[in-house]
């Protein structure tokens, strides 16, 4: 692997770029590995990367449909953080932040991590004790977010419309400094580039269409439309389509599938220093390095894989933008896309073992699976490699659908009385 | 011709000049200019600089296509728009537009430093570099990119213009108002269809606005259509986006080509259902690419003829063309006919059409067959080009002051892509064309493929016997996409279109790919070695052109964000002055501040008027359902945890809600009117969830019960008449219900009337002194509740908001859903045991309650808190824990969900759920916050009159 | 927006006027408390989640207020049938 | 004494005159939801023909479901008890107001929120539908004017929405 850096940058420009290596070879599936993910997005690729880097498991394929990060990992709005509520989400989420911190220099290469703080609004007098109640045990779990007045909100965010008179007047926020945004694209290459100079093979326009197991029922291999492939150890990390898998392996799963857009305006000079989120008026928004605002929408209410959403959807969430940020109506909005999110009861992942032997799984990121990335692929190769959950995976088993030990962090924000 | 502008010629009117700004310079144009066509004609070719490399840059288009010319419009405070295509932009007396991505100027730009350094800057350079040192990463290289990056300045003030929204419905959609839509219109025309027809341009005739011999039919047909009562006309109207079942998303600009701005909206959002849908929105032409394509002075053939025709402005007085396609030639004969000056004819074909050479040799115009132009002189504006003759390589110079590209022509698909119509590829075309429809739809004209621009050769990019890894050929103007980038991207290992254009982001620009993306498929193949359908094509996504928020979200500004309920008796609270707090949808009075009152104090005032004597509270927020029928007490059997058939009318019942996981949902008193008629009451936010939730067993799992559910919230005003006077007060107002307390018991319900109004009189209180709750229709609440107001004078009656009455229940120990409960909550977490109902074999959530974990040991139980310092109120949301002393993370075993400061007891008290908290009852615990941890020990909830004797008078 | 044909009104109105409610035909069982822990986690969470055909639940919410079964394909979108709650799976 | 006490509407009783529409606020009516699993149950109590296709609406009841009527009375009209029969009958006159649209721009007014194809509703149809995110019922009472029903608490937004429209 060619290394990167400035040096590397400059000695090929005298050369005209004309002899950088692919940055990833375009495998063709061998007979078998010791391993194989199902899925190459962030959180497939970083699994096959911790596979091999953390667990010296390099016999590993990596097997996307399509082209690798094209799915959710390269249509979410980048927000990362990790001042969840529950001590499970807090950890997990925590885990993935501390490793996204210093991502690009294990990696070598630069996925753009931009620690700019994610700030989330409190509206009226229940979001303010719901986010004192994060805050609260965000401190005393040694997750850093602080309470903002709307003045010390606004000083962060100057396009913060505070006016008392707003219909969802600012009440105050709670501030993640440690939170931010990562170049999308970058996460999954860069997994992809490290992962292939540890010996792991990445296959794309290679699609599961069968999970083959033996008679005991272990997972012997899968059926792909580039021919079977043999492995004991099978990790799916396959987002909206995890059911679709599952049911490969004959497994009924507690997900739905729901549409998810996202747009960006056009780019425009620096004006947004951080990601605003509100909960309550149902936007968030961040700006890009490239200049775009690149704003989340809500999903659509309905089942689908069409990765195609609603105008009405969108008309809501920019509706809800220029009311929190004025100044920004007559930007335009330049693309809209749509990301299939895979949803569980509790809207919290399944991350772990699976009845099958040998069948692993981690789903069910909803709609905030990209900050999760690098801890998501770390623990899910853990779980593969030991055969057991890690302790900060193991409460996000399937059997908490089962027992009723739910981690509930929309519930927990509760309903308005 | 003075300056460029031609003699004659072009639709705009002479008549009418119109004086413009650019950049502080003032210039003329005319009445129909575009500021392109305006600047033009003054001889300005310098528009813009490019994103990355900040090279200087003119036109490439005449239409939305334009990548390069983008500009910023200043109408004053708050009306500041960036990135607007000069293009697009009709000029008006005053107008004021100015360049982009500049500094200090746009002639002299120190941005332009990249342009030097562009070896360094290849696709991805961000990804292979500035890592190190670590820490500049945050501090110095982001902020550098940030700032390098972005086109316009983001406006700094709020938009003061309106937009508005509508729905539409015809039988026949048209978008595209060229020849192609306007004959479809014309051919259903006199068909009683509801008929809409669309285009972007400020006027209809598309294409044929460049063409002056099809102008005579041109006004026939506008005259004929904007004639037919069951057509419909709509201009400055951009069908962005095809959605699900032939619903489209149209933004129509109805005030930016004024020069006055008038009291009407600055756009219209329309969002149409059509049964059908025509897609007439023409192809758009391709650049060629070579070095030094986007010298300004290169621009596309057609727009030349468009500047011509349409606007009567030549773009140079000595035209050469670089084509690849026989349009570019039609272009020139018809530019020598407008009498625009000509060069030259350089096409990279060997041979063409002799019908072209022949009328080429007739208007003396010197012909260059398999050459191409392998160099453009000149910076700021074409001074002259090499061409090489790929015969004998030999390289000659021709002077021209603009130069022509016409690399061919590519269908605009992007709306029937929208709508999931599949595409097929056309070799002879090189263009990807619509194949199957997905909706009923169908492409006519040039965006399906049918043109008779003539035929054309379909190259990657001209050959030169230069070093291609040394000079930039563009491919995607705007974002400074080479043809060394693409083929780059495909060295480094990115195969998927997708990827090739993520990784050089070619296409991804304002202008989303309309000239870029077909030469970099054609340049990505050759790479590649593939033809190109096997490479594939990017999606196209909406908006077809970016859209301004404002219109998407219509005309929910301001007020009309979102409806504020409020009650009949909010406007009393106004008028007194109370203060608000929104809940759910409503707004609510939170409490009455006196003079110089804070919320502490007028709190206090309001909880021990409620004590001592009386307070008055607006209630009507709360939930109502009407519960009608034979089967209404076994249905509410089925749904609350409690039992409800032996309830005697005319008393209430408490009611628990459970969702099917067994957790609380809701709460509520309701009260049995009649064997089969209840009043159900909710929480405030509830009630529509409620509501759903209780429509959809009915429905769906219990449709025998002849029950039925009836929304009467907002039937009744209700006032909450709190404290031992509350029925000195009621007396003399009521008719017909005896108020003693042996006939009118806590929990029951007698109808009669109050002032003369019909009155739903509850005897309940979640305030634990006497109390009334009275349902009035909504319309007589204000008028009942001054009547309270004046006959409560003698008791000092007080009204009391939201605030205090959180205090109060508190002190009683009542939850409030949503606050003491969230949605992982038990009756037996939240100390509700009495409400459930043992013996009952089920009711919604009862088989959830024993389910593992919810049996277990250690779950979150509801407690209180009395702080050791009575001082000390806690804060709502703070964490418990047992040690203090342990290192983070700590181990929590719970946290406070309510907390207030109780004026009655003298003292501060709380609630919090706590893991095992009932039997912890005396315990010590502690509550770490910053700089200072609080102890407390469990106590019950029932804070105040634990006996509930002051129910009882 | 996509329009669907509600079986009461018998005839097709935005989507808006609707609420979707989750996956069809699956009954609520008689005796609850005699499932085991696993038939009714099946009966609470489990779901077909399909690609392609799929049973779903609307409700008529701003319109006739009934809920109402449909066949849909999630990956078109596309709905093949729609019918009163109570009718035979289609 | 009721006539003493003042009735407060949630809107301005002076209607909105604009170019080509008229809005204003009908007088108080009585107003009723009818259930029953069959139109003849409510015929015996009301010994009137209640319409059964959902949409219509004859002697002020209109069908809005396939077991839901909703009537509306003048104010002052008696209403015949049900008590015992498998019929429900609530009372729901307060909760709501009427807006009445009137004029040649009526339905573009309404369109500018309502998603319905107007010129397939015809007259006397009536439907619970939404504007924007708001529920109302709308009710064509002739060619160019409509009743929206609309409950209380939203009618003040309904009203701007309206009028705002009815403006531009």
């Amino acid at each position: 692997m060619t290394r990167f850096s400035a040096f590397s940058l400059f000695a090929k420009a005298l050369s005209g770029h004309q002899n950088w290596p692919e940055q990833w070879p375009d495998a063709a599936p061998k007979p078998a590995y010791d391993a194989i993910i199902v899925g190459g997005g962030g959180h497939g690729l970083g699994a096959a990367y911790y596979l091999a880097k953390k667990y010296g498991i390099t016999n590993v394929a990596v097997l996307e449909k399509g082209w690798i990060g094209g799915g959710n990992t390269g249509r979410n709005t980048t927000i990362i953080r990790s001042n969840y509520l529950y001590d499970e989400s807090a950890h997990l989420y925590d885990h993935a932040v501390k490793l996204w911190d210093g991502l690009s220099q294990e990696l070598n290469y630069n996925i753009m991590f931009s620690k700019r703080g994610v700030m989330m609004l409190a509206h009226n007098v229940h979001d303010v004790q719901s986010l004192q109640r994060h805050i609260n045990a965000n401190r005393l779990n040694g997750v850093d977010n602080e309470w903002l007045t709307p003045e010390q909100a606004k000083a962060y965010c100057p396009p913060l419309n505070i006016s008392p008179d707003a219909r969802h007047p600012v009440l105050g926020a709670a501030l993640q400094r440690r939170g931010g945004t990562a170049r999308h694209d970058s996460v999954a290459w860069g997994y992809a580039r490290a992962a292939a100079a540890l010996g792991v093979d990445i296959i794309q326009n290679c699609a599961v269409t069968g999970i083959r197991r033996d008679a005991n029922g272990a997972v012997e291999g899968v059926e792909t439309t580039r021919g079977y492939i043999a492995s004991k150890r099978v990790g799916v990390s396959a987002a909206g389509n995890t059911s679709v898998i599952m049911h490969m392996a004959g497994l009924d799963f507690p997900l739905e599938s729901y549409p998810l857009q996202a747009l960006v305006s056009e780019p425009i000079k620096p004006t947004f220093p951080c990601v605003v989120m509100s909960n309550t008026v149902h936007a968030y928004m961040s700006q890009s390095d490239k200049g775009e605002l690149v704003i989340g929408a809500g999903t659509d209410q309905y089942v689908s894989y069409s990765q195609r959403g609603a105008l009405h959807i969108v008309e809501h969430t920019l509706a809800a933008i220029c009311e929190i940020f004025p100044i920004y109506r007559r930007m335009r909005m330049l693309r809209t896309w749509g990301g299939i999110v895979d949803v569980t009861p509790d809207r919290s992942p399944i991350l772990g073992k699976t009845p099958v032997k040998g069948l692993y799984v981690n789903c069910g990121w909803g709609t905030g699976g990209f900050k999760a990335t690098p801890g998501a692929g770390d623990l899910l190769a853990y779980t593969m490699a030991k055969d057991e959950p890690h302790y900060i995976n193991a409460p996000f088993n399937l059997d908490r659908f089962r027992n009723g030990r739910l981690i509930d962090e929309a519930a927990a924000a509760a309903v308005a009385h | 011709m003075t300056g460029f502008r031609l003699e004659t010629g072009g639709r705009v009117d002479r008549s009418q000049p119109v004086r413009f700004h650019f950049d502080g310079k003032t210039f003329q144009g005319f009445a129909g200019d575009s500021l392109a066509s305006a600047l033009l004609a003054n001889g300005v070719m310098l528009f813009g600089r490019s994103f990355k490399y900040h090279r200087p840059r003119g036109l490439v288009a005449a239409g939305s296509e334009e990548p390069n010319a983008l500009i910023s419009v200043n109408r004053g405070l708050g009306r500041f728009t960036p990135n607007l295509r000069a293009t697009g932009v009709e000029i008006h007396n005053g107008l004021k537009a100015f360049s982009q991505n500049r500094w200090p100027s746009l002639e002299m730009d120190f941005g332009a430093i990249n342009d030097r350094l562009g070896m360094f800057l290849p696709a991805g350079f961000y990804n292979k570099t500035f890592m190190w040192p670590r820490s500049f990463w945050d501090k110095v290289y982001e902020p550098a990119i940030r700032k390098m990056a972005g086109l316009g300045d983001a406006p700094t003030a709020e938009d003061p213009d309106v937009y508005a929204s509508t729905y539409a419905h015809c039988d026949l959609l048209i978008i595209g108002a060229g020849p192609a839509g306007i004959d479809a219109a014309l051919g259903s025309m006199d068909s009683n269809k509801r008929i809409i027809l669309m285009d972007e341009q400020d006027e209809l005739g598309g294409g044929a606005l460049a063409d002056p011999s099809l102008w005579p039919w041109l006004e026939r047909s506008v005259k004929a259509l904007s004639d037919a009562p069951n057509v419909t006309i709509l201009t400055r109207t951009t069908a962005f986006g095809y959605y699900h079942d032939n619903f489209i998303g149209a933004v129509q600009r109805l005030i930016d080509h004024l020069p006055e701005i008038e009291d009407m909206p600055r756009e219209k959002l329309w969002r149409i259902r059509a049964d059908e849908v025509v897609l007439a929105q023409g192809a758009i032409e391709r650049p060629i690419v070579f070095g030094g394509n986007d010298t300004p002075g290169v621009m596309l053939s057609s727009a030349a003829k468009v500047y011509a025709n349409r606007f009567g402005v030549a773009v140079g007085k000595a035209l050469a063309l670089m084509a690849s396609h026989d349009s570019g030639w039609h272009d020139m004969f018809a530019l020598a006919k407008a009498g625009v000056g000509i060069s030259a004819i350089i096409d990279v074909r060997e041979s063409v059409d002799s019908a072209l050479m022949h009328e080429a040799d007739r208007l003396g115009i010197t012909v260059y067959l398999n050459h191409g132009v392998v160099g453009v002189n000149g910076r700021h504006g074409v001074r002259s080009v090499d061409i090489c003759d790929y015969g004998n390589q030999q390289v000659r110079r021709i002077d021209t002051d603009a130069l022509l590209m016409a690399g061919g022509w590519t269908p605009s698909v992007h709306l029937w892509s929208h709508s999931k119509g599949s595409l097929k590829w056309r070799d002879d075309l090189g263009a990807y064309v619509p194949d199957q429809p997905n909706e009923n739809v169908v492409c006519v004209g040039g965006c399906s493929g049918d043109w008779d621009f003539g035929k054309g050769a379909i190259i990657d990019m001209l050959p030169t016997p230069k070093d291609q890894s040394r000079i930039k050929a563009f491919v995607d103007f705007q974002n400074d996409v080479t043809a060394k980038d693409i083929k780059l991207a495909v060295r480094e290992g990115f195969r998927s279109i997708e990827h090739i254009k993520r990784y050089t982001t070619n296409g991804m620009a304002t202008d989303q790919g309309k000239t870029s993306n077909l030469n970099g498929l054609q340049i990505a193949s050759s790479a590649l070695n593939q033809p190109v359908p096997d490479i594939g094509l990017t999606s196209f996504r909406p908006p077809y052109t970016p859209q301004t928020f404002g219109a998407l979200a219509g005309h929910a500004k301001g007020a009309l964000f979102q409806p504020t309920r409020t009650t009949n008796i909010d406007s009393w609270a106004q008028a007194h002055g109370a203060v608000f707090e929104l809940v759910a949808q409503w707004r609510r009075a939170r409490y009455f501040p006196k003079p110089n009152e804070n919320m502490h104090a007028a709190v206090n005032r309001e909880c021990i008027a409620v004590r001592s004597s009386l307070g008055i509270f607006d209630a009507s927020t709360l939930g109502k359902i009407e519960v009608v029928g034979p089967d209404a007490a076994e249905f509410l059997n089925r749904m609350y945890t409690n039992p409800w058939k032996a309830l005697e009318p005319g008393r209430c019942r408490y009611g628990l809600l459970l969702k099917e996981d067994g957790f609380i949902t809701d709460d509520g008193v309701s009260a049995r009117l009649a064997h089969d008629r209840f009043h159900l009451t909710t929480t405030t936010g509830g009630a529509a969830r409620v509501l759903n939730m209780m429509e959809d067993y009915l429905q769906t799992e219990w449709p025998d019960l002849d029950v039925w559910l009836t929304s009467t919230t907002e039937q009744y005003a209700v006032i909450a008449l709190q404290g031992p006077n509350a029925r000195k007060v009621l007396e003399p107002l009521v008719e017909g219900i005896d108020l003693s307390a042996e006939a009118f018991p806590h929990m029951a319900i007698r109808e009669g009337r109050i002032c003369g109004i019909e009155t739903r009189l509850f005897r309940v209180s979640f305030t634990g002194e006497l109390g009334f709750e009275i349902n009035v229709p909504t319309a007589y609440g204000r008028a009942v509740w001054e009547q309270l107001m004046a006959q409560g004078a003698q008791y000092d009656i007080t009204p009391y908001g939201t605030e205090a009455m959180h205090v109060l229940r508190a002190e009683k120990g009542f939850i409030i859903v949503g606050q003491d409960t969230d949605g992982t909550i038990t009756p037996f977490d939240a100390g509700l045991d009495w409400a459930v109902g043992k013996k009952k074999p089920d009711f919604v959530g009862k088989r959830s309650m024993a389910r593992p974990d919810i049996v277990a040991p250690g779950r979150k139980q509801l407690v209180g808190l009395l702080t050791d310092d009575p001082h000390i109120v806690l804060q709502e949301g703070a964490q418990i824990v047992a040690d203090p002393n342990q290192p983070i993370p700590m181990t929590m075993i719970g946290h406070v969900t309510s907390s207030y400061w109780s004026e009655t007891l003298g003292r501060s008290i709380a609630m919090a759920l706590v893991a095992g908290g009932h039997d912890m009852t005396g315990d010590t615990l502690h509550i770490p916050m910053p700089g200072k941890t609080h102890t407390a020990k469990v106590s019950g909830v029932v804070f105040y009159d634990p006996k509930g004797a002051r129910l009882n008078v | 927006m996509i329009l669907i044909h509600c079986p009461y009104c018998d005839e097709k109105r935005p989507e808006i006027e609707f609420a979707n409610a989750g996956q069809a035909h699956i009954a609520r069982p008689l005796d609850p408390s005699g499932q085991t822990d696993a038939e009714w986690e099946a009966y609470l969470f489990i779901r077909a989640n399909p690609r392609g055909r799929h049973h779903e639940r609307w409700r008529h919410v701003h319109g006739c207020g009934r809920f109402f079964n449909a066949v849909r394909d999630t990956v078109t979108d596309k709905f093949e049938a729609t019918y009163k709650a109570g009718e035979p799976r289609r | 004494m009721s006539d003493a006490l003042i009735r407060h509407e949630p809107v301005s009783e002076t209607p909105c005159v604009a170019h080509g529409v008229r809005i204003s606020l009908a007088p108080p009516m009585q107003r009723y939801t009818l259930r029953a699993r069959y139109a003849q149950d409510l015929e015996r109590v009301f010994k009137v023909k209640i319409p059964s296709k959902i949409g219509a609406s004859e002697g002020g009841i209109m069908c809005l479901g396939p077991d839901e009527w909703y009537l509306r009375r003048q104010a002052g009209a008696t209403i015949p008890t049900s008590e015992g029969l498998p019929v429900a009958v609530a009372d729901v006159s307060e909760r709501s107001i009427c807006l009445v649209i009137e004029g040649p721009r009526a339905a573009e007014i309404l369109m500018s929120g309502c998603p319905l194809d107007l010129d397939q509703f015809a007259v006397g149809r009536a439907t619970r539908t939404i504007y924007e995110t708001v529920e109302i019922i709308l009710i064509r009472e002739a060619e160019d004017r409509f009743h929206v029903e609309v409950w209380r608490s939203f009618a003040a937004w309904l009203w701007m929405a309206m009028t705002t429209a009815a403006r531009h």
